[in-house]
């Protein structure tokens, strides 16, 4: 792996505790860590990234048809973009690999989004509130492998990085956020979709495989 | 490489098999398996000994039809990766110890690699056997050898849990075993008598079957080959089921790559990178340890 | 002719032109009717060549220029070029064809490499002219061994040739396109100095692939025709080295027709050929004087019944 | 219902970090080069590099002898003789001269990390681009001594056993390059960037195994021609995308502005 | 920052506009003069002092650098809607020639609009004026028209939506809240406020497009005569030079306003160099080849020494290019990057956007102005009808033809600038010959030339 | 008896949240309202005793009485004209009528000129003789009625003399059918299902056989066609074969 451009601490693997001064004593990731934190950050993006082109997608048809939701498709967009941004940064940050599919992520999440507009607006909050419930589970998984590896290493007396804890925080606070979107949806009656169990089926399921597939590559 | 080595028997796996009942080893009553069963150490020196006296004689034909000939492939690699005789300058003295080699596959390579490839004469190999049988085979075939090969080359019946004192500590180059750890009753013993020996920088060169985790396709496909045909095999060709079940049984109980690796470590060698090489996807896997300065 | 300086506040001529909105085309300011006598929408100038024939020649644009219509153009190059195949020591015929090919596309690139290079301008607007009454010939003699100018006049004296034989450029109609290869012509005595290639046809060949990689002028691709007379023995030479050597560095150097030769006389050529990225090919007058000794010394041997 | 991929994962996950750290100063468990770039963590220690002690140690003292003999086992032998191991112990490597020539590319590509701190500090280097070419060529430069010995090397790295690794450290370094250089894309042109780089780097690293001229000028304006022709390429490409994206967009904006209920 | 007190009866318009450019200004004028439209209740919002404006007056020999072409059609419209006669005429110039050609190979377009051309439309192709003319006569208009709320020299704090209250539900209408703590809610809601349009972003309406990596540098210039057809027969240049269009439209009498869209370099150098190098530069522009002015860009001083001797190499035709430019007028030289950008929609509930706010083209038709007056043109023909109608004028019902008569139509215009550009900004290669070839046929064609001429001047059919 | 048909009022309470939306349901009728304020005003130039509806000093004088008016798309426009004085809007359907109301506030102007009540006809108190609405609308209602000539003999009393009634209805054509009933409703949907009863439909001939001797005269048809993506367009002699506009003056 590369040499990493952060404080000079000692770079031989055996050093029990991190000379940058703090007592704290960290244990090295493994190699099922690292992989397990790079994929979870992949597919965070990937997700977010097609949770705003939905939105960018389905607002100017519903909004057109219904003025009165256009600021609460705007606040959601913008929830959103935050979130994309922060999962850009942070695989930025760590330098983790995107996710290879990202045109074909594009390009479906463009297209169910438009689809399910034209279906009308109905359709379109099913659409939100079923890929709200896939993300919504996944972030809950994600938060407890990660806090199942804090445990691990408090077991075994280590102290925890700050990152860690960070990114913890950071998948609660979005978590909250999608299952906000969720109540949103539901409050506009996205039960009334017409093929509701269909509909949120078909788009769960796609999302299971989606996360599945961006997990890998 | 001489081209030769192809025809000479080989030695497929070899044993140590304690004729004497003298001098049981310290743990000898320590419960260990034999195959699927688990029997004390001393009963297993009894039984793995009956085995491969029995086996002795059909053995190479054995090898080549149970691993359709690639175990020369990998005993060659084996050597050749070791490069015994390479020194700088040339012609350095060293001194290899080749465990449970009895009937000389390994240590007659060895000494081909050296002498000629390396062109190093003083390259002197010792071949050990618990297993008197293997040992005479051993020597009937050493004839063959040209006469400065012979001269460097010396028998030693030994137990590798217990080498004797005349192997002195710190003054071996190289220790190999290849296909014989499986048998020993305790392995960390025999690690540690091979740390001993080995002079500070010298090598623990290991080969061994092992696990196929990695394909499972292939995994199964090896595992049906090797608990349906080579039993089968071993009756019909060398007319003796269950010492071919043993072995192969034995290849089932043996660590994985990685435990093996630690229980090297554990005996106090260095590992570089992974610390193994996989052969044939996993079938056989070279382990190396070095004796840190 | 000099613009003023910045003219803020000059009296704006009061246009009473514009009667506010007249009614017959409301927004338009009605214009008197006649016509504008300065308005001529016939062709533009460049145009007018077309319409001269052999009869009625435009004036001349420069001392010596004889402006040709274009079936003459061509035909020029086509006779001169066939006529210079036959007779190639014709050096007049070679400049007609240079002066015939180069005016469609490559004599304009040619001035406009000049123009995008400060020395090259500097060459165009100052148009020095390279002869003996501009360069006095016993000063390049004095001047020390390796610098340009003693290798000019060296090389001026071994070939026995004076810089005042180049002919008169007369069939190029741009004037400082003509002066461009009126330069190039003077100049090419010199390339042969910077390369060290001799007049003998085989090194002319040679230097005339250099100058058509670099100033890409299609009488030098032409001549390089010229190899087919040459020896078997010198055409393998030409191919297997100097025609390679020549690609190279031609394309890869400055362009030559941007040197100032007249203010590099003093410099040392190996600095000069560094600069312009130019290698020194392998010397061929060495190697043909070798080549003659040993045939001569083989005959001599064979003539003593060896 | 939680998916059973991720569950399976959180149970491996815990097993892994309860395991203890293995002994001696051999690497961990499993100190498999990370293939695909991984999670770089701050806090924590970075897991432990394709060498541990004694073959670092072996290998360091064979790159001296690497002009004179080249990626060979001699070199390596010569080495081990410096570190004070007996010439056997030249065997403990496992892949044998490839051992070396990737200690090569490790150390090169370290080195340049350490050195990319200061070699960015000069102000000229404004655009990320501009970085880029500094920090190739300064990896460039760490191949002066051993350039000469480089294709032989190269042919042991094509082998098929060796040709994974020494991809993997192809993609790492320019991984490394851009992230250096401070490119904080990550979108479809992170994958574009890296191949891009990968390939100039590796034709000048060629070119740059038969360039006599002084100080390699002639590689350096090699290395600038590519870099020039990447940056023109993919501008193109990245207009011509917006373009296209523009006209799709503004087709369906005058579809809607028509009345068709797009 | 004012409460966001329910706004009282007297603060409700029927048409808030904000920006007062010629767009918006334009459009109230264009309301106020309607009889169905003038009985509604109109503010404008801007944020400079709009009563400097309309008393400012150059001296006839200086000219601002900021001038628009003006199409007879618009031209027409500010007529009907009764600006035209508020402007000072003698600082309009009309033109009736356009010479266009490649700077690469000197082939030519000309636009020439003989006395037969269809005299319904005079023989003007367009007019040269100043927008401050244009802006000042609005006002004037607007003024003697009265009727409107101007809200000048006061910023746009926030755009926000208006609440419910008994007597009436203002949750769709947009409330404008200034800085002075006045709040306007706007029945309809018009952006006419520029580039980056806080109206448009209240309305979350995303504005596509990429930037042309060129800079558009505009000057006063003065000539050294009335030009060739001296002064009742103006003519506009234009060279397409590799670099970006240079242009030059006459203005009266002997002064010209100078369009050059070049590389941001290049016009970094033009605003440095002292006037005479400035002044030979722009005449070489016009006259030397492009190898010259690659070169002479590169040069901190000594233009004019080397455009006099490049004059005497390079032919060509003085007749058919602009006269020499002898002055500059002071600080009349300044630069502003060109772009495209299109919006995706004009619409929204309650919201117009018109002008530069809707889209952004390149400068080489000089077409920007014309096209945001085609949009007020139409936009008031729909509040117009939504008026006479008895239609809510904010709703989307009311709007939908204006949105669906203008974006065809800019998108095309735009389509064809952003190609022009694209395909003159090639220096080299076999595109040059092609688009010559080209350029040549349409000169030669008349029925082609024409339908140019019918788009250009805003006459031709409609998308 | 109420001339209100039950299971009309049923299916207009669903079509209620549709009403206002600008692309939904009833765009149709959006997009026919600027007619119909045409046809009125080319009926009061035909007789110049009535005031001019766009005269600009006729302001605020023309008091309008729309009958069914669902949402209020006529009532709200008529209301912001400059010349109404004031428009009084009744329909049976309540909470189609609270759509109307809903959106009636969200315009401050038609406050004041803008009255809803929900009754029929027959619950209207009569104005007094010789007064009662300058116009009284009947749009898109008469086909609906199960017994036209009883209602308009009803709504006669509300006309001030010299005022207008004004209607607009289909003809009872196989092709009214077609394009109504098949195309509009059942394949293209862009009128809800259920909307119209071809039977119902009333021909301009047996119009004027109701209003005939019944103190009317100059009576005016105008005929339209949908012309999907041109809208509404006045097509002469169409009122034999689709929808059409119909106005009788009181005399």
């Amino acid at each position: 792996t590369s040499a990493v451009l952060r404080a000079p601490t000692t770079t031989s693997s055996t050093s029990e505790t991190s000379s940058s001064g703090s007592s704290k004593k960290l244990k090295p990731l493994t190699q099922e860590q690292r992989e397990f934190l790079s994929s979870a950050l992949r597919v965070n993006q990937a997700g977010e990234l097609a949770a705003t082109l939905i939105y960018s997608a389905q607002t100017p048809i519903v909004v057109r048809k219904h003025p009165h939701l256009r600021p609460l498709m705007a606040h959601m967009y913008d929830q959103e973009a935050v979130h994309f941004s922060t999962f850009n940064s942070l695989i930025h940050k760590h330098r983790v690999r995107p996710t290879a599919l990202y045109p074909l992520w594009s390009v479906l999440a463009s297209g169910l989004g438009w689809s399910t507009a034209i279906m009308g607006r109905e359709a379109a909050m099913a659409c939100t509130e079923a890929v709200e419930t896939e993300i919504g589970n996944h972030y809950n998984e994600q938060i407890r492998s990660i806090l199942e590896m804090i445990s691990g290493w408090e077991a075994q007396g280590y102290d925890v990085g700050g990152e860690i804890k960070q990114l913890v925080d950071t998948l609660r606070r979005i978590r909250d956020e999608e299952l906000e979107h969720l109540d949103h949806a539901v409050e506009n009656d996205a039960r009334k979709a017409e093929p509701h169990w269909l509909l949120t089926n078909v788009i769960r399921a796609g999302c299971r495989g989606a996360i599945w597939v961006s997990e890998k590559v | 490489r001489p081209a030769s080595c192809i025809s000479r028997t080989s030695h497929f796996f070899s044993t140590s098999r304690q004729l004497r009942e003298s001098k049981p080893t310290p743990t000898s009553d320590r419960p260990t398996h034999f195959g699927y069963e688990t029997v004390t150490e001393s009963v297993k020196q009894e039984r793995v000994a009956e085995v491969f006296t029995s086996v002795a004689e059909s053995y190479d034909k054995m090898n080549d039809l149970m691993s359709m000939g690639i175990h020369r492939l990998w005993k060659d690699h084996f050597v050749s990766s070791l490069n015994p005789g390479a020194t700088n300058p040339t012609g350095m003295p060293q001194r290899i110890l080749d465990v449970a080699g009895g009937t000389g596959d390994i240590a007659f390579r060895m000494l081909q690699h050296a002498h000629v490839n390396n062109g190093n004469p003083n390259v002197h190999v010792t071949i050990s056997d618990i297993n008197p049988a293997m040992l005479s085979v051993g020597r009937q075939r050493s004839l063959s050898l040209p006469a400065s090969h012979q001269s460097s080359l010396s028998f030693l019946e030994a137990n590798a849990e217990v080498l004797p004192s005349s192997l002195k500590d710190n003054s071996l180059d190289l220790y190999t075993v290849a296909f014989g750890i499986r048998n020993f009753s305790n392995m960390p013993a025999a690690l540690r008598e091979a740390y001993r020996v080995l002079k500070p920088g010298g090598i623990f060169a290991c080969m061994e079957f092992s696990k196929v985790d990695k394909y499972p396709i292939f995994n199964a496909i090896y595992k049906q080959w090797s608990f349906s045909a080579i039993p089968l095999i071993g009756q019909l060709v060398a007319g003796d089921r269950d010492s071919y079940q043993y072995l192969v049984e034995s290849i089932e109980r043996f660590p994985s790559q990685e435990d093996f690796r630690d229980m090297i470590a554990d005996a106090g060698f260095a590992i570089v990178g992974k610390g193994y090489e996989d052969l044939t996807g996993g079938v056989a896997a070279i382990h190396k340890g070095i004796k840190p300065l | 002719m000099d613009a003023p300086l910045i003219r803020v506040g000059h009296g704006l001529r009061a246009t009473a032109s514009a009667p506010g909105l007249a009614s017959r085309s409301i927004l338009g300011a009605s214009r008197p009717a006649i016509c504008h006598p300065s308005r001529a929408t016939a062709l533009t100038a460049t145009a007018a060549v077309r319409h001269f024939s052999a009869l009625n020649r435009p004036p001349p644009k420069y001392p010596g220029h004889v402006p040709l219509t274009k079936i003459e153009q061509a035909g020029m190059a086509i006779g001169s070029g066939i006529m210079s195949l036959f007779n190639p020591y014709r050096a007049d015929l070679i400049a007609t064809l240079g002066e015939a090919t180069a005016t469609p596309y490559f004599i304009y690139r040619l001035r406009d490499a000049m123009l995008a290079h400060p020395t090259g301008r500097r060459i165009l607007r100052l148009r020095p002219r390279i002869s003996s009454k501009t360069l006095s010939i016993p000063a390049l003699r004095a001047l020390p061994a390796n610098t340009v100018g003693r290798a000019y006049v060296e090389w001026l004296d071994r070939e026995g040739v004076s810089p005042d034989t180049r002919s008169q450029v007369k069939y190029i109609d741009d004037e400082e396109c003509a002066y461009v290869m009126q330069r190039y012509r003077e100049c090419h005595d010199f390339y042969h100095a910077l390369t060290g290639l001799p007049t003998v046809r085989e090194g002319e060949v040679a230097l005339k692939a250099f100058e058509f990689a670099n100033t890409l002028l299609p009488m030098t691709g032409l001549s390089m025709l010229a190899v087919a007379t040459l020896k078997p023995a010198e055409r393998r030479r030409f191919f297997g080295v100097y025609m390679p050597w020549a690609v190279k560095n031609g394309v890869r150097s400055k362009d030559i027709i941007n040197v100032f030769w007249e203010e590099e006389l003093e410099r040392d050529v190996e600095d000069l050929r560094r600069e312009l990225g130019i290698e020194q090919p392998p010397d061929l007058r060495a190697i043909r004087k070798r080549e003659k000794e040993e045939k001569r010394r083989l005959k001599e041997m064979r003539a003593k019944g060896f | 219902m939680s998916s059973p991929s991720l569950s399976r994962t959180a149970a491996r996950l815990a097993r892994s970090a309860r395991r203890p750290i293995a002994r001696h100063s051999t690497p961990t468990s499993s100190s498999r080069i990370c293939q695909k770039s991984c999670y770089h963590s701050y806090d924590h220690p970075p897991p432990p590099g394709p060498f541990g002690t004694v073959d670092r140690s072996i290998l360091a003292a064979a790159y001296k002898h690497i002009p004179e003999h080249g990626f060979s086992l001699r070199a390596i032998g010569l080495g081990a003789r410096d570190a004070g191991y007996p010439d056997i112990s030249s065997s403990i490597l496992p892949d044998g001269q490839f051992s070396l020539i990737h200690y090569h590319l490790v150390m090169q590509r370290e080195r340049l990390a350490e050195k990319s701190q200061e070699l960015l500090k000069d102000a000229s280097l404004a655009s990320v681009n501009d970085k880029v070419a500094a920090l190739t060529w300064e990896r460039l430069m760490g191949n002066r001594e051993t350039i000469h010995r480089w294709q032989e090397a190269l042919a042991i790295m094509a082998q098929p056993s060796h040709l994974p690794t020494s991809l993997a450290e192809l993609a790492t370094l320019s991984d490394d390059i851009w992230f250096l250089a401070g490119d904080k894309a990550v979108d479809p042109s992170w994958y574009t960037k890296r191949a891009a780089l990968s390939m100039v780097y590796s034709s000048s690293e060629l070119f740059m195994t038969n360039d006599t001229s002084p100080s390699f000028l002639e590689t350096r304006k090699f290395l600038d021609r590519r870099l020039e022709e990447v940056q023109s390429v993919g501008g193109t490409i990245a207009s011509m995308g917006q373009w296209a994206g523009f006209t799709l967009n503004a087709g369906i904006n005058v579809l809607r502005s028509k009345g068709v209920p797009v | 920052a004012t409460a966001s007190s329910q706004p009282s009866s007297q603060d409700i318009y029927d048409v808030v506009c904000i920006g007062g450019g010629p767009a918006g200004l334009s459009l109230l004028t264009a309301l106020r003069a309607n009889p169905t439209t003038s009985r509604l209740r109109v503010a404008l919002v801007e944020a400079q002092d709009l009563s400097k404006t309309a008393s400012l007056s150059l001296p006839p020999t200086q000219f601002s650098n900021r001038c628009s072409s003006v199409t007879p059609t618009t031209a027409q419209y500010l007529n009907t809607i009764g600006a035209w006669r508020h402007m000072q005429r003698n600082r309009i110039q009309e033109f009736h020639e356009m010479q266009v050609w490649d700077g690469v190979t000197d082939a030519r377009i000309e636009f020439d609009l003989q006395p037969g051309f269809s005299a319904s439309t005079g023989n003007v192709i367009a007019y040269m004026t100043e927008n401050l003319n244009m802006t000042s006569g609005l006002l004037k208009r607007i003024n003697e028209l009265g009727g409107v709320d101007v809200f000048d020299a006061s910023r746009v704090e926030k755009i926000t939506l208006g609440e419910e209250s008994e007597e009436m539900d203002l949750r769709e209408w947009p409330i404008v809240h200034l800085q002075s703590g006045k709040s306007l809610a706007a029945r309809l809601l018009v952006g006419a406020d520029g580039a980056n349009s806080p109206v448009r972003s209240f309305a979350r309406i995303e504005s596509r497009g990429w930037d042309y990596n060129r800079h558009g540098l505009v000057a006063t210039l003065e000539l050294e005569g009335d030009g060739w057809g001296g002064e009742y027969h103006k003519t506009a240049y234009q060279r397409f030079l590799p670099t970006g269009p240079v242009a030059m439209l006459p203005l009266p009498g002997k002064y010209a306003t100078l369009v050059w869209s070049t590389t941001p370099e290049n016009a970094v150098l033009l605003k440095k160099l002292p006037a005479k190098d400035f002044i030979a530069l722009v005449n070489a522009a016009f006259r030397l080849s492009p190898v010259d002015l690659a070169y002479m860009h590169t040069q901190a001083t000594g233009q004019e020494e080397e455009l006099a001797w490049r004059t005497q190499h390079t032919p060509f035709d003085s007749r058919s290019i602009p006269q020499l430019a002898v002055g500059v007028q002071e600080g009349s030289i300044a630069s502003f990057p060109l772009k495209l950008r299109h919006a995706d929609t004009y619409i929204g509930e309650r919201i117009a956007l018109v002008g530069d706010a809707a889209h952004t083209v390149h400068p080489l038709a000089g077409q920007g102005l014309n096209q945001g007056q085609g949009d007020i043109q139409s936009l008031v023909k729909a509040i117009e009808y939504a008026v006479a109608h008895g239609q809510d004028l904010g709703t989307q019902m009311s709007l939908e033809s204006y949105n669906s008569e203008r974006y065809a139509a800019n998108h095309v215009l735009m389509g064809v600038c952003d190609k022009i550009h694209k395909l003159y900004s090639v220096g080299s290669g076999p595109l040059i010959p092609l688009r010559s070839l080209g350029l040549k046929a349409a000169n030669a064609l008349g029925p082609l030339k024409n339908f140019f001429m019918e788009q250009a001047s805003g006459r031709g059919l409609k998308v | 008896s109420s001339s209100v048909n039950p299971n009309e009022v049923s299916h207009f309470n669903a079509l209620a949240a549709e009403w206002w939306d600008p692309h939904g349901s009833s765009r149709l009728l959006h997009l026919m309202n600027p007619l119909r304020h045409d046809f009125i005003r080319s009926c009061l130039q035909s007789s110049d005793s009535a005031p001019r509806v766009d005269d600009h000093n006729a302001d605020g004088t023309v008091t309008y009485l729309d009958i069914g008016c669902g949402g209020g798309i006529f009532a709200e426009s008529a209301a912001r004209l400059p010349s109404t004085k004031h428009v009084t809007a009744i329909d049976p359907t309540p909470s189609v009528l609270s759509v109307a109301k809903a959106h009636a506030r969200k315009d401050p102007l038609l406050a004041k000129k803008l009255s809803y009540k929900q009754s029929s006809i027959e619950q209207l108190q009569v104005p007094a003789e010789g007064q009662g609405y300058d116009i009284v609308s009947l749009f898109e209602v008469i086909e609906h009625i199960d017994d036209p000539g009883a209602f308009l003999d009803k709504v006669r009393p509300f006309v001030k003399p010299g005022g207008w009634l004004v209607m607009s209805t289909i003809a009872r054509t196989w092709i009214s059918w077609l394009t109504t009933n098949l195309i509009a409703e059942d394949i293209l949907r862009i009128v809800p299902p259920g909307t119209h009863d071809w039977n119902k439909y009333l021909n301009e001939e047996e119009l004027r056989g109701f209003l005939a001797g019944k103190g009317w005269d100059s009576a005016n048809v105008m005929g339209v066609v949908y012309v999907p993506g041109l809208g509404w367009k006045e097509v002469k002699g169409s009122e034999k074969v689709g929808n059409y506009f119909f106005a009788v003056r009181k005399v």
